[in-house]
């Protein structure tokens, strides 16, 4: 756990904390029947599962207004599902089905929902960052008050659209948090062999101010992200926060055989030692907030949600064929 | 469209114009590009826009297409109705990603839920002496995709007219300008409210030997030609599309079937182009009434050469369109 | 070709074949790419190939498809023959500013100077439940610059002549493979070297009442059509381009001067697509031997949703192709 | 003049030292025959005039060998001259004759001459930065130790391709080395609307060592270029160079009333104060390597050259017309 100001542990109160806790663990249980659901050659296409790295999405989300705008990427299930996304409709949206956020026409990578600010997942790596900054760029045009939060992985630091857009948003002060989750793998590929320099360097050449945050634990990404998000929505502009984190599964769920680009060890520390929902949990207990009992019975809960949302999926129809040429055009 | 055409208007002014009527009456419109504040664009077009809006409505961004085109998707998603400036159509390069699989798909991939409404304005068209980065027209490019919609005006009251209803549209439109009619083209503009409807071709002039189906600068070319055919005895139609996507399609088969014969002219590469497209849908459309194969014309398939005497052979010419159909009636 | 055609490999051992074939021949071949070393490619179309030749020859690249093409152009510029791998085409939207202004045009640009020995592997085709954003076919677009050349072989004997073909060639190539038939897709493969060459067409299934004019993925979409077809009496002819650009256009020609009747197919968008410009050619080439208008076949013009049983409608089958030859015929 | 150490003092040899100042006077003078051609209307299109940012191009390639690379801009007759052409084929070039540099299908911005390492002017702005970047890859692929140098003006900062390329430059140690030609404006825009942040932090959030350099000091820019060059060449990766400079005249030779965007007074400032030829003749009297008289007449002899050059073009006929079609493949 990083140090906290008292404040920004106050910030967090037992309502927040127990609230985090469950939507942490739901997105845990919801990627619990996507994995499921693939082996069980239930699902169409691939899914790039969350586990892991549910502290920065809740712990951000947390943070923002119900109408506040967050981009995801093809790792979204979690950001959706912070943001206030219903597991019945994203499930049905990742068997392709009528129901769905998207009708199924957008799949895992592309879940989208007004009524929760989502602008939407999006699966070329960092191709949402003009969008969140443009979002950004409405609020302070209409003057509305909103923040929009771009969520992308390390491998976006790749595409040159990022420094064109913090450039931009800070040239402007438009309300935007760029969220860098590191997970330490880009795919296959150990972000040290694609990642020069130092990561908040990257936006602060550009005046744009950054921190960075233990990506497990929720109560110190909550409390940097309110900070920051606060401030923005103040009129300070843009800010940079970067999340140190880590999927404990494989690039998508059909990556298996991980041993070629990491150890089992490495995945194990993490799981283990780092595990945001379990320190989390660890804080609740400490803190009198709940009991062991309590978080066991929330586990079950959870659980019997996710499943209740998947059989909803799966009795749900496809769209009709008629579907395919509709929404072209608006 | 009100029919007082009292006045004259370059290119330029009724694209301003255009721009400056949808800004007075949707607060919700704004311009981002690169110098189009004080400078007006390097080709004046938007000039005194900024005068009149001030900078929070006309927005002068750094040279990063792809930046500011993925900032105006965004900003079309939750609100805004923005109208990009990409300088030369050559740099539309840059903005592939954020226009293809961002603003076409978004309607689409969130089952409708969100929409782009954005217009994205640029040019096209050779012989300025700019060379092979500068003189590109890569409108085929996005008629290929999906999503978006391609508005490619040939006169001053139509550019006026087409532009108004884009910025009202929910759509992602790509709106392509001729950088040599902007200032050189004078034509009637009505001076009242007017908007013209994508989607609907117009026969500038009417004839009944062969259609001449033309495009943005190359309309000009193909009346010039049916000038020149007309004084040895043949009749040609002349059609624009107006719009590449949605395609009048029945108005460019009906002047075919009626003339038998038709000549697709545009001044992008003719292979794998928008001529190849408009060719194969009034042969399929059409095939039973030709007398002959619809022919294309199109830029050399050549970078653009800088030297002027190799500039001017890579686009076509009224001549060469005249000894074409020329050519063509006189083979059935 | 040589014809020792007794083994079988996949598209995608052909075309690691090929890579590798050239690497060892020629230490100036390296490979840039997104997970191209240990993962050898989300695909596994590399694998193997930096246990071989190291990762002073296999590079993985930071998710920069912009900037690692560009190094391309200027590492093809200075003696080097890089082969950049873009994993899904759809990416290729961020690629076009350096493939397009810049590698296709340097050549001409100055004056015959430099040359760019490059080749991009890409890959097209949709039905693998991938949604809008992985599932596109955008071959057209480049097909559209000239400059450039595209090579889109259908079976793995050609893709590995081809492939070796393109690296020695001395332009920046754009290479083609359907996803779905890299592991698919399993074909003889002669084992001695051989190279195919670009621009020469192949008949895949030699007919004579109508031709299928078919590319990549459409050649096998064709050819179980034709089964059809025969079944009914029609003899249809399959012909494959192979390379779009150089296009051999009178094997095209030829072919549908001898049966009379034509669709082309093809698995980008039907809309200003690959099969626009096929159709085109063919008619302007053939008209008067033609009995009814080339029809084409491309994808739907819609992003290719995930939901399967929609994404299933949008790419031609067999039976579409069955039944349109079928009606074609039967008109005339 | 900024302070320099004594060793890079003493590199700068007389010989150096009168060879970058004819260097400099002839960029000077050619760009005064393009303005001329330009107000004759004998040239086709454009030209973007390097005049006052001279001591850049010289200072450089004055540090590099013949074989070493360089790719260059719209506003690229100083760099090609300083790396090495002969003004007779550039103004062939620029009246698109045969006898140009392209053979007349290039023009101003994208001469290029693999005889003196010219990778080519590029008329998208930042187009150039992959290439100069892949151009130290083959270098140190073929280890034929030969460095290579992007010039860009402070407006392709915008460009995200520059961010992807100081990545893999840094992480791959390529010897390439940026040179950012700050000459205040974007077309007619001050850069400090569109540049946030700081310009070299840009490049140390890369890992990549960033200077600044008086762009008006030939000698500060060589021994800073040279330093930066021979660390490249000995395998220590690439670097940054800001160059503070300015131009005197339009953005292109058409762009004549510039008073909406920048004063009168500013350009006279820039150059009766800072002009680096005269500040650099100045040096070389008082360092007593050459006189007054011998400075004049070089002038008169520079641009003698320069206006036999043009003659030479004028004369020189155009392409044949077959020519259109070829070199569209190699
Ligand atoms: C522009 C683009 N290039 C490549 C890909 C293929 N791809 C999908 S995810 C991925 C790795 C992304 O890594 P990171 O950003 O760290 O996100 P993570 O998967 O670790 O959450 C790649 C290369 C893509 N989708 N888009
Ligand atoms: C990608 C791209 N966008 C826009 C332009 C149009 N343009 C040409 S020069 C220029 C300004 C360049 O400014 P800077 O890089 O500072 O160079 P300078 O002209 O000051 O030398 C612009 C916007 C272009 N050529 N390429
Ligand atoms: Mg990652
Ligand atoms: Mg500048």
């Amino acid at each position: 756990m990083t140090p906290q100001t008292e404040e920004a542990v106050n910030m967090f109160s037992k309502e927040l904390a127990l609230h985090a806790y469950r939507q942490m663990l739901r997105i845990r249980m919801f990627e619990e029947q996507v994995n499921e659901l693939y082996t069980r050659a239930l699902m169409p296409g691939l899914a790039h599962l969350y586990s892991g790295e549910e502290a920065i999405a809740v712990g951000i989300c947390e943070a923002l207004k119900k109408e506040d705008y967050v981009t995801s990427t093809h790792r979204g299930h979690g950001h959706c599902l912070a943001k206030g996304a219903t597991p019945n409709l994203m499930f049905a949206e990742l068997l392709g089905k009528e129901a769905g956020y998207c009708h199924g026409k957008g799949g895992s990578m592309h879940i989208a929902d007004p009524a929760t600010g989502n602008l939407g997942a999006n699966a070329i790596v960092g191709g949402s960052m003009g969008i969140a900054t443009g979002a950004a760029f409405s609020s302070k045009y209409l003057n509305n008050g909103l923040v929009a939060v771009c969520f992308f992985g390390e491998g976006a630091l790749g595409q040159g659209l990022l420094y064109e857009v913090l450039n931009i948003a800070q040239l402007w002060k438009l309300p935007v948090i760029y969220v860098c989750e590191n997970n330490l793998y880009n795919e296959y590929t150990h972000y040290s062999e694609t990642t020069a320099g130092d990561i908040c360097a990257r936006a602060t050449a550009f005046g744009v101010k950054a921190e960075t945050v233990d990506g497990q634990d929720v109560q110190a990404v909550y409390s940097k992200a309110k900070q920051l998000i606060d401030d923005a929505r103040a009129g300070g502009g843009p800010a940079f926060l970067l999340c140190n984190t880590y999927r404990y599964t494989g690039h998508h769920v059909g990556d298996i055989n991980r041993e070629y680009y990491r150890t089992k060890q490495e995945e194990q520390e993490w799981k283990t030692g780092r595990d945001p929902i379990q320190l989390h949990g660890e804080r609740l207990l400490h803190e009198g907030f709940t009991d062991k009992a309590t978080l066991d019975a929330l586990e079950s809960e959870v659980r019997e949600e996710m499943k209740a949302a998947v059989e909803f999926a799966i009795a749900t129809p496809y769209p009709a064929l008629e579907e395919v040429e509709m929404h072209v055009y608006a | 469209m009100p029919d007082t055409t009292d006045r004259e208007l370059t290119f330029a002014q009724a694209v301003r114009e255009a721009l400056a009527e949808e800004m007075r009456h949707d607060s919700r419109v704004c311009i981002l590009g690169e110098d189009v504040a004080e400078a007006g664009t390097p080709f004046k077009v938007l000039s005194g826009l900024v005068e009149e809006f001030g900078t929070n409505r006309v927005f002068d961004t750094p040279i990063s297409e792809a930046g500011f085109t993925g900032i105006a998707v965004g900003a079309a998603m939750t609100g805004i109705r923005p109208v990009v400036d990409i300088m030369f159509g050559d740099f539309l390069t840059l903005t592939m990603d954020q226009m293809v699989n961002q603003a076409a798909k978004i309607h689409y991939m969130s089952g409708g839920k969100w929409k782009v409404p954005m217009v994205l304005r640029t040019t096209l068209g050779a012989s300025r002496r700019s060379a092979a980065q500068h003189s590109q027209s890569l409108h085929a490019w996005l008629c290929h995709v999906p999503g978006l919609k391609v508005v490619i005006p040939s006169t001053p009251a139509d550019a006026k007219g087409l532009l108004k209803t884009a910025i009202r549209d929910e759509n992602p439109i790509i709106f392509f300008e001729d950088k040599m009619m902007h200032h050189k083209l004078k034509g009637p503009v009505p001076t009242g409210e007017y908007t013209i409807p994508l989607g609907v071709a117009e026969v500038k002039r009417v004839g009944k030997d062969i259609s001449l189906i033309a495009t943005s600068s190359m309309v000009q070319v193909a009346l010039g030609a049916a000038d020149m055919l007309a004084e040895i005895g043949i009749s040609a139609e002349v059609v624009d599309p107006r719009t590449l996507w949605p395609l009048d399609e029945k108005t460019l088969i009906d002047s075919a079937k009626k003339t038998s014969r038709a000549i697709v002219i545009d001044e992008g590469y003719g292979r794998y182009g928008v001529t190849s497209e408009l060719a194969s849908v009034i042969s399929e459309g059409a095939f039973y009434d030709l007398d002959g194969p619809v022919l294309r014309m199109g830029a050399m398939h050549v970078p653009i050469p800088f030297s002027p005497p190799l500039e001017d052979l890579t686009v076509p010419t009224e001549k060469m369109l005249f000894d074409a159909a020329k050519k063509l009636c006189s083979k059935s």
